[in-house]
C-alpha cells in the first residue's frame, strides 16, 4: 500500500546519527568499554581521556571551556539542571523567575511545580511570529527575579530569539539567564561568550548525535546543585556512571557540526526558500507560521484552513513523507491523557485560531535531505491537500458561504 | 497503563486512504452535524432513508484519520440495514469493524455514534418514520 | 614496558557490551532512527514497537510486567527515583527511612540529603561476612517509617543480601521495600515476585549491556513522582526523548541474561572457586572479604596484610590484569576532594582493620573469563605479593616482631 | 575542575616497576619514618651520611604507585648531595623530576619530603653533624 520512498522531514524531534559519528562510538560498546571511575586500570584510562576528548569538542562547538560542560542524559534533563539547579543553589537569589509561554514542556511544567512550591513565575507573550520582545523580560524583571529561560529556536514554528539582548538586559540586572538551545545548537552558530548566556541546554540528538545524551553549558563563577545523589561524576553534578559512546557520539557530532555548519545552512537554507515558495504558490489556504527570516533554516512550518492536521501527515506518510504535527517531543499521546489532544501552546500563543489549530504542520529538513525531495513534496502536496479539502465539512460550508474562519 | 496507541490497523488505514461514501446526498432525509473543529474532529452524516431504511449514507469529516476511517465504516454498516437496526449499532461495533482503534482515537468511535444519533433525531425531527412506524 | 595480555576481571564497574547486543542497537542510531513522540509516522511508530519490545524483554528478566518497568539513564538516577521519589508521592506515609552501611554512594548520600531535610535515616549494620541481619531491619522499623532500601548484591565485597526476609518484615509491616539490583540483576536470579519487593533498581551495563541506560522496576499500585518534569515520557515518571538505541541493548542484554543465565553462573562459580582457593593456597597473608558462599559468582575480593591496595591494583595493571581497589564505581578520585581517598565505607563496616584498609582487591570475572585466564592471575600473584612485601617497611617491622596488625 | 589525575607519567610508572634504592640501610645514621596505613601511605627513608654528604640513601614504602615512586625518586636526588643541597629539595621537585604527579597524588610527594626532613631531624637528633659544621 504505501509508497515505498522514505522522506524524512522531521528533523527537530530528532535526526539520525550520522554514520561517521556512529563509528567513531563503536569501540566505546564492546572494546574501550571502561568506567572513567575505574582511573588506575588501562580500560579506565581509555575511558577517562576519550570522556576529556568529547567534553573539549562540545566546548568548543559552543565556544565554552572544557570545565563549563556538565554531560546529562537528555535536554529535558538539562533543562531541569539549569532551572531547578540554580535555584536550589541560590536560594537567597529571590523566588521569581521568568520563561515564556512557548518553552518547552520541560520548563513549562517545571515552570508550574515552581509555582505550587511557592515561586511567581512571570511568562513572557511572544507575537504573532512567535518572537519575544527583549523589552517585555527587562519590564518583567523584579528585585527578586533570580533567573530567566528563554528559549533559543523552538521546534513548532522555528522562531529564533533574540537571546543575546535579552542575555545583555540579564547581565546589567545581574540575573542568571539561561537559554534552551536543545535543537539550535549544532545546527545555527551559537556562542556562549557572543551571546552572553550563563547557561545553555545542548542536546545531540537534535545535530546528528545519539539520543540518550546532552549537555548543560554552566559559565564558571555560578554555582548550581544537581538532581539526585551519587558519586560524584561530573564534578559532583551529575552522578552515574557516564554513558560513554553516547558521550562519544556527542563529542563527534559536535566536531562535525562546527566544521560543517556553514555549508549545512546554506544547503538547507536553500531547500527551506524552495518549500516555501513552492507551497505559497500552489496551496491556496496555507498560513505559514513563525518567523519568515529569523527561524532555523530548512524549518518550515504552516496550517491550512479547513484540514485537519493529522490526517495530512497520516496522507503525507503514506507517501513517504515523514514530518510533524505540533511538536513531536512535546506531544505524547502514548498517555491516557485526553488533554495530550489539545491545541498546541505555541500555536495558540502566535494566534492562531483556537478553534482550527490541529491543522499545523512541521517540515524540519535536515542535511542529507536534497531538492528533489523537496520538489517531490511540492508535487504530491496539492493533490493530499484536494482530497482533505473535498472531505471537509468546514470547506464545504465555506464554498456554501458560509466560511468558518470568517465568523 | 501502555495501551498501544498507534500504528493503525490495516483497515483503518485502508478506509482512511479509500473512503467509501465520502460526499453529500443533496436530497437526505437525515444530517448529523456532530462534533467541532476545536476537539479536533468534526462529522456530517448525510442518510436517505425510505420505508424504515437506510438507503443510502454519505459523510464529510474534518479530523484525523480514525475519525475519517470511522465515518467511512460507520457509512458501510448503515446502508442498507434498518432503522431499528441502525439503532443497535455502538461505537464500540464500528471500532470493531475497523480491528479496533488505539486507546487515544475511541473518541472518534464515539463521535460516530453520536453522529449517527444525531441523524437518526434530524429524521424523526422532520417527522420521517411517523407514518411508517 | 606492559604486556601485552589484556584480562579483565574488573566486571562490577562495568561490563562490556555483548556483540549480540551491540548488533541489535546498531540500526536505532542512522536508520530506525524514529522518536517514539513521533506515534504518526513510521519511524516513530518502528521506534515505539522497539521501545515496548524492549520494555518487555528487561520486565521478563525479572519476572515483572511490563508496565512496571520505567528506563531510566542509569542506576544511579534508578535508586533516587525509588527513594525520592516515593518519598514525594507519599509525604503521608512518615519521615522515617531503613537503609544499611554497604549501599552505593546513590544511596548513602541521597540519605545524608533527606537527613538535612528532616527526615530520619536508620542505618542497619552488617556483619563481619558483610550481611545483614533480617531482624536488625525488623527492630529498626517504627510507625513512622516510610520506605526501606537495602541493596542486593554489594559490588566491593560481593556479599548477597537476604532480601526475601526482609521484604517479608517490610510487607507485613506494610513499608515499601526498594533493593538495589544494580550488579545482581542479569548476574544472578532476581524475580520481584519470589522476592516480594516493590521497587528494584536495574543496571544495564552491569550485565552486557550499554552505559547510558537502565531502570527501575516499581510495583503496580505504588505511586512514585518523577524527578524532574518534561514531556511525559515513560508514563510522566521520566521524561525526556527515550535513549532508543540504549533501550533496545538494554532488551536484548535482558533476553541473552535470561537465557544463559544457568550457564554463566556455572561457569563463573568454577572460576570464582578456582581463584579462591589458588588465592588462599598461596598468598599467606591473605584475607577474602564477603560471605564466602552467598556472593556473586565469580566475585572474589580480599584485602592482603603489609600490602597497599592500589600499589597492588598497579603492578598487577602492568601485567595485563585489570581488577578494582575498593569500589570502582563509587570512588572517584577526578574530583580534588581528598576525602575521595578516605578507606572505604564498606570495608570499614565489615570490620577490616581501618588503618590498613586500602589493601583491598576486588576481582569479579565475566561471562567471557576463561580458566587460563584465572591461572595466569594465579601464576604471578606470588611474585607480585613479595616484591610489594619486601618495600613494605610494615612487613619489614613483622620480620622483626613487631607486627603492627597485632597491635 | 577538572585535573587529569590519571595515568601516571612515565617516569612515576618507570620508577613504581623498578624502584631505585629499595631496601633499608642497616647502619644508617638517618631514618625519617612518616606517614601511616590508615592513610593510604608511610615511607621510611634510610640515609647513610658522611661529611655533610649522603653517601647511601634507601626506602620502603607501604602506599600507592606515586608513594613508591616519589620514594624512589627521593632516593635517586639524595644520592652524593650535601645536606645543604638535600635540604633545598622540595616537594615540587620530586614531583617534577617524576614529570609530574596527578593533583591528587601531590600528598605522596609531601610525604616525600617529609620524610627527608624528619630523616635529617634525626641525624640532628643523633647529634650527627655536629663536629663537622
Ligand atoms: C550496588 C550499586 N548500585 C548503584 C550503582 C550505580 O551505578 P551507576 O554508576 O551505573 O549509576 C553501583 C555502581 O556500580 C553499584 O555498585
Ligand atoms: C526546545 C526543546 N527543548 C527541549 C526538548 C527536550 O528534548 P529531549 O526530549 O531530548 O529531552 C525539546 C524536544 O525536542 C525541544 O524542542
Amino acid at each position: 500500500m504505501a509508497d515505498d520512498r522514505k522522506i524524512y522531514f522531521d528533523h527537530q524531534a530528532t535526526t539520525p546519527v550520522d554514520y561517521r559519528v556512529l563509528e567513531a562510538m563503536i569501540p566505546y560498546f564492546s572494546e574501550r568499554f571502561g568506567n572513567p571511575s575505574s582511573h588506575i586500570h588501562k580500560e579506565g584510562v581509555r575511558a577517562n581521556q576519550a570522556l576529556d576528548f568529547a567534553r573539549e569538542r562540545v566546548a568548543e562547538l559552543v565556544n565554552a571551556k572544557s570545565e563549563e560542560i556538565i554531560f546529562t542524559s537528555c535536554a529535558t534533563e538539562s533543562n531541569n539542571l539549569a532551572v531547578r539547579g540554580f535555584l536550589k543553589a541560590n536560594a537567597k537569589k529571590g523566588r521569581h523567575i521568568i520563561i515564556s509561554e512557548i518553552e518547552h514542556y520541560s520548563i513549562l511544567n517545571l515552570a508550574m511545580k515552581l509555582k505550587q512550591e511557592g515561586y511567581d513565575v512571570t511568562t513572557i507573550k511572544v507575537d504573532r511570529r512567535g518572537l519575544i520582545d527583549p523589552q517585555a523580560v527587562s519590564g518583567a524583571i523584579r528585585d527578586d527575579t533570580a533567573m530567566i529561560s528563554i528559549n533559543l529556536a523552538n521546534s513548532e514554528i522555528g522562531t529564533i530569539q533574540p537571546i543575546k539582548e535579552i542575555a545583555a538586559i540579564a547581565r546589567e540586572r545581574g540575573i542568571f539567564m539561561h537559554t534552551d538551545g536543545a535543537i539550535a545548537v549544532g545546527n545555527i552558530p551559537v556562542d556562549v561568550e557572543s551571546l552572553g548566556v550563563d547557561a545553555l541546554t545542548m542536546s545531540a540528538h537534535n545535530y546528528y548525535g545519539p539520543k540518550g545524551v546532552a549537555a548543560l553549558y554552566v559559565r564558571k563563577g555560578n554555582a548550581i546543585s544537581p538532581l539526585f545523589e551519587g558519586g560524584f561524576q561530573e564534578y559532583g553534578l551529575r552522578s552515574g556512571t557516564e554513558n560513554m559512546p553516547g558521550i562519544v557520539g556527542m563529542g563527534a557530532a559536535s566536531a562535525l557540526a562546527l566544521d560543517e555548519m556553514p555549508a549545512r545552512i546554506e544547503h538547507l537554507t536553500k531547500l527551506g526558500k524552495m518549500l516555501w515558495k513552492g507551497l505559497e504558490e500552489e496551496i491556496e489556504y496555507i498560513n505559514f507560521t513563525g518567523h519568515p527570516e529569523k527561524r532555523l533554516p530548512g524549518h518550515v512550518s504552516f496550517w491550512i484552513k479547513y484540514i485537519e492536521g493529522e490526517s495530512l501527515l497520516l496522507m503525507l506518510n503514506i507517501k513517504g513523507v515523514m514530518a510533524a504535527s505540533g511538536s513531536a517531543c512535546s506531544s505524547n499521546l502514548r498517555g491516557e491523557d485526553e488533554e495530550d489532544l489539545a491545541a498546541s501552546h505555541v500555536l495558540t500563543a502566535i494566534g492562531v485560531p483556537v478553534e482550527f489549530c490541529s491543522g499545523s504542520l512541521t517540515i524540519s529538513m535536515g542535511k542529507d535531505n536534497t531538492e528533489e525531495e523537496v520538489l517531490y513534496l511540492l508535487d504530491i502536496m496539492p493533490e493530499v491537500v484536494e482530497k482533505l479539502l473535498m472531505m471537509s465539512p468546514l470547506y464545504a460550508d465555506k464554498l456554501r458561504g458560509k466560511d468558518p474562519y470568517s465568523l | 497503563m501502555t495501551e498501544k496507541a498507534f500504528p493503525y490497523s490495516d483497515k483503518v488505514m485502508d478506509h482512511f486512504m479509500n473512503p467509501r461514501n465520502m460526499g453529500e446526498i443533496t436530497d437526505a432525509n437525515a444530517i448529523g452535524d456532530v462534533g467541532n473543529p476545536a476537539c479536533g474532529d468534526m462529522m456530517r452524516l448525510y442518510l436517505k432513508i425510505e420505508d424504515d431504511k437506510i438507503v443510502d449514507a454519505k459523510f464529510k469529516t474534518f479530523g484525523c484519520g480514525a475519525a475519517i476511517a470511522t465515518s467511512s465504516m460507520l457509512t458501510e454498516l448503515l446502508k442498507g440495514i434498518s432503522l431499528e437496526e441502525a439503532r443497535a449499532i455502538s461505537n464500540k461495533a464500528v471500532a470493531e469493524a475497523l480491528d479496533g482503534l488505539p486507546a487515544v482515537k475511541i473518541h472518534c468511535s464515539v463521535m460516530a455514534e453520536e453522529a449517527l444519533a444525531a441523524a437518526l433525531k434530524d429524521y424523526e425531527n422532520r417527522g420521517g418514520g411517523n407514518g411508517s412506524n
